[in-house]
């Protein structure tokens, strides 16, 4: 079961990861976009860890506080994007307090809509979307042998959806202005989104 | 350090640092929320005018926080370099410089600063009830434009926008007359870029891209990103060509129209080089049979320390002419005050 | 081509044609002869009126020709790349905006603007009878000066000058009162500069010297010379107190004076670097008890692309600080017109 | 015997010299100035072999031609001093027409006071006053074995100056604001000087 402890942990790893990781983050950015997925992703998830340290009683009042500081410090397109993502997966888990495998689930697909309803992505735009996908996919279909399992499952559909984002030409974000160039990079976001997921699949259960 | 030779401390404080020197030398125009990193006009909000608000990532300047003053900005929030601000920043503008007639949010398109201020806006509506009207600049002809894409990049019409709506604010138009009088300048205004270097954002450390001696990036944003097409280093002459041809097809520009005339440096190109490039641009204006109007030559639309410059031509009439002439007292850009 | 990456056609080239784009983007204000490659105030010469003429090598844009109209000069005679313009110029310039006042040579200390303006001078005298004097500016603390050497280096106290001693003939003072003020202006200034990066002298082609990604120069010119020393490179915190230090202790200045600061950037580092060098600057004179009457923050007196910066400090009392706030309408420099 | 045809066939052959030297002349300037002294002598020549070609009857005006010529195309420090080196060396032979070793060597001395009274150098400043002193003292000392000898022993002296700036620490132009720097570098005009009467030993006896 997933509770508050463990939602509090997942971020605060999800933190560490992106500080350990953010130079490759970034240098991703360089490739296609402007350099700064990893400075912002960073600056964010620093933010959250200080406002975990409040405490919090209930799933969804800590997923709405992360969603809202990512909101107001992140700031270019993963700001609203992530934000978003945690504001709705919050809500979604409004009262719930021992979170089973199928709540995470339709609370993970809620926040991902909230990432389509803010970034308008779609499939192969080459975009964080190309991870968080065939995540949900995957995790639909391990949902019944336990949150562990689904986690590790969508983790592993991500880091695929990450890899598949190379080749792709980008159609959304900045690396849409490079055409064909943006052709034979790796997505900074769908990374950022993988390495969210693997984060979860180490911290919940 | 290396790859990275900059005027700065820490990285982390390059943003706020900068807006505590810019506050110190232009205290007598502007006032700066430092927690916000919001940059005000001195005496905003200004009582019955349409209050301009526009913002995005740093490292542009003196775009935008150099544009605020009289006659042009009320406010500009500044993000993180080449991040765009937060919805918190622009909501706060919002507020603050609302004086009773509405608040225009001057957006330039990319993903980041669109969804933010779009956030920002749905909020303060929420809110406050500020009436607030966005326009998203997207002039740069070096994208293809399409249904299924983030579109076309906004660049140095923004500049050339901020003035003039600016003026229109100043002279107390309506914030619907301001937004369309935006939304025409928008449309009737295209740019394109080139880099003859990359540049550094503080947090990377390192260039953005490798550029060889003999290189160019031509097709280039404001962000220090690659362009469409990396060509062979070529004189002036042929660098103006590549610029000035593409924009000339895309509205089209045509024999007899007059324009606002816009050759805008990178930040690590110098005036001199500016000139020479405004010489061309000219020469291929006067062969199309296009009048300027106005001319306008510097680095006020940069992207860091990049060498390299863009062209931005904008059809004006005798409205537009006139605001472009309008009083204007800003860090950035100021005459007739 | 290696080295060199600008936005130029034929090296041999770049100063006529940055001259025709110069003229093309300011005819409002200014006339070029290009021939004599001078920038005039398009009204000169102005009866009455104490005529200013300055010059230079070219590569320091704005500096001279962008600073000249209403309030500061009347004409600017460009060299070559770094090369002091030639008697002739000077002549020519100085019939040429002779109004009945006399005229006011101002003159960089660097050996050959000196020889060139001085046979200039002669020759004028002789030829016209127009009245002449010369101020020589050598604010640079960076060298020491002593009567058996070239003596010290006129830098960033030059641009101050002109706006100050501009303002002053505008006003109607006299040749001899122009003069002095000048002299004052100069005596009361001091300089320092350093260089993050070398630049390219167009007809060289490649770089005028070598620094490592960890290294600056400080204490250089604005001829893309090496500087005195070599230095690690250092935060901004530190770079500032290498420039300021210097110029506080050398004229000196002290606790309760008031002073105009000018923090310049020398071509290729971006405003955002120079607001965080203006706010350190700024945090050493509150320390040492020095206030800042006005400042100026950007790219005047340039060396190419270089990056890097200097600091200006010019003593000011109530005269100086009135003249500097008087209208001035230049491309360069613009206030109250 | 020097004259006007000797004259004028050694400054086309320094402008050539000058031309073929300029990206020299420019690396020693680099070093300790402003890396322009090649592109102004080269200027400077060019503009004063076109003026060569209006065609010149006497020696004085052919060389105070020369000298406007140089003042009014080079700028810098060396336009001035190679400027009033040729005005004053030309002024000394006004009137005459075939030029012998002694009036050549006073003209020489005349144009070398101009370079000083200009420039106010002294020995050891570092600059072409390093070349010019001993060049002139050379001259003299084998003026008895006519033109082509005292011009050759002139050059040769030249050289040993030029040579000989190289540990100097500058007191005079540009190079003086290095302070210790400037030692170890050789100093432009000294080498142009140099240059100018290698040329000479070449095209006049
Ligand atoms: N419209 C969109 N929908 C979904 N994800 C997007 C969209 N636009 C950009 N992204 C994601 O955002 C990432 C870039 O984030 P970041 O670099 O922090 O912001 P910015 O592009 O504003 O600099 C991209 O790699 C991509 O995965
Ligand atoms: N005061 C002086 N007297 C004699 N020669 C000088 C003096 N100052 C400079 N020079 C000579 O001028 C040379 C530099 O010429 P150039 O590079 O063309 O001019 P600039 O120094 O103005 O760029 C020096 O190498 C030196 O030999
Ligand atoms: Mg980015
Ligand atoms: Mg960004
Ligand atoms: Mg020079
Ligand atoms: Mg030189």
């Amino acid at each position: 079961m997933t509770d508050v402890q463990s939602l509090d942990r997942w971020l605060r790893d999800f933190a560490e990861v992106v500080h350990d990781n953010a130079g490759l983050l970034t240098e991703l950015d360089a490739a296609i976009g402007d350099a700064d997925h990893g400075a912002n992703m960073d600056r964010g998830m620093k933010a959250v860890v200080a406002a975990l340290d409040a405490g919090f009683e209930a799933p969804d009042a800590l997923l709405k506080k992360a969603g809202m500081t990512l909101v107001s410090t992140v700031g270019g397109a993963s700001g609203p994007l992530y934000g978003t993502f945690f504001l709705r997966f919050g809500t979604a888990l409004a009262g719930v307090t021992e979170i089973g495998a199928e709540d995470l689930g339709k609370a993970l697909h809620a926040g991902v809509e909230g990432i389509l309803a803010r970034g308008k992505a779609e499939l192969e735009d080459k975009t964080m979307y190309d991870a968080w996908a065939p995540a949900l996919e995957a995790y639909d279909a391990a949902v019944a042998d336990g949150t562990g399992a689904a986690l590790a499952a969508a983790a592993a559909a991500a880091a695929k959806g990450r890899d598949a984002t190379i080749p792709l030409v980008a159609r959304k974000g900045r690396a849409s202005y490079l055409g064909e160039r943006s052709a034979g990079h790796q997505d900074p976001g769908a990374t950022s989104t993988t390495l969210l997921l693997e984060s979860a699949a180490r911290t919940l259960s | 350090m290396s790859g990275m030779k900059k005027l700065i401390n820490d990285p982390a404080d390059v943003v706020s640092e900068a807006l505590r020197g810019f506050e110190a030398a232009h205290g007598d125009r502007v006032r700066v929320d430092h927690e916000n990193k919001i940059v005000y006009r001195k005496d905003a909000p200004r009582q019955g005018k349409v209050g301009l608000i526009s913002g995005g990532g740093s490292g542009h300047e003196p775009m935008h926080g150099g544009l605020v003053g009289m006659g042009m900005l009320d406010a500009a929030c500044a993000g993180e370099v080449f991040t765009s601000p937060v919805p918190d920043q622009m909501m706060a503008a919002t507020k603050e410089v609302d004086g009773g007639a509405g608040v225009l949010h001057i957006v330039k398109n990319y993903t980041g600063d669109v969804m933010n201020f779009e956030m920002a806006a749905e909020m303060a509506a929420a809110d406050a009830g500020t009436e607030v009207k966005s326009v998203v600049t997207n002039d740069d002809v070096a994208v293809q434009d399409s249904l299924y894409t983030a579109g076309r990049r906004g660049v140095g019409i923004t500049v050339l926008l901020e003035k003039i709506a600016g003026a229109a604010a100043e002279q107390g138009r309506s914030l619907a007359e301001v937004a369309d009088l935006a939304v025409k300048v928008n449309d009737n205004g295209r740019s394109m870029g080139m880099a003859l270097t990359s540049c550094t954002v503080p947090a990377a450390g390192k260039p953005t891209f490798d550029l060889a001696e003999n290189e160019m990036e031509v097709g280039i944003g404001i962000h220090g990103e690659p362009g469409r097409t990396r060509l062979p280093l070529a004189p002036a002459k042929e660098i103006a060509a590549l610029l000035v041809d593409p924009v000339l097809t895309d509205l089209p520009y045509g024999d007899g129209d007059a324009v606002i005339a816009f050759v805008n440096g990178m930040g690590g190109t110098p005036l001199i080089e500016l000139y020479l490039m405004y010489n061309e641009v000219k020469q291929l204006l006067d062969r199309a049979g296009i009048t300027v109007a106005r001319s306008l030559v510097g680095n006020y639309i940069t992207s860091l320390e990049m060498a390299g410059c863009s062209v931005t031509l904008l059809k004006a009439d005798d409205d537009l002419v006139g605001l472009w002439d309008a009083p204007v007292n800003t860090p950035g850009l100021r005459w007739g005050a």
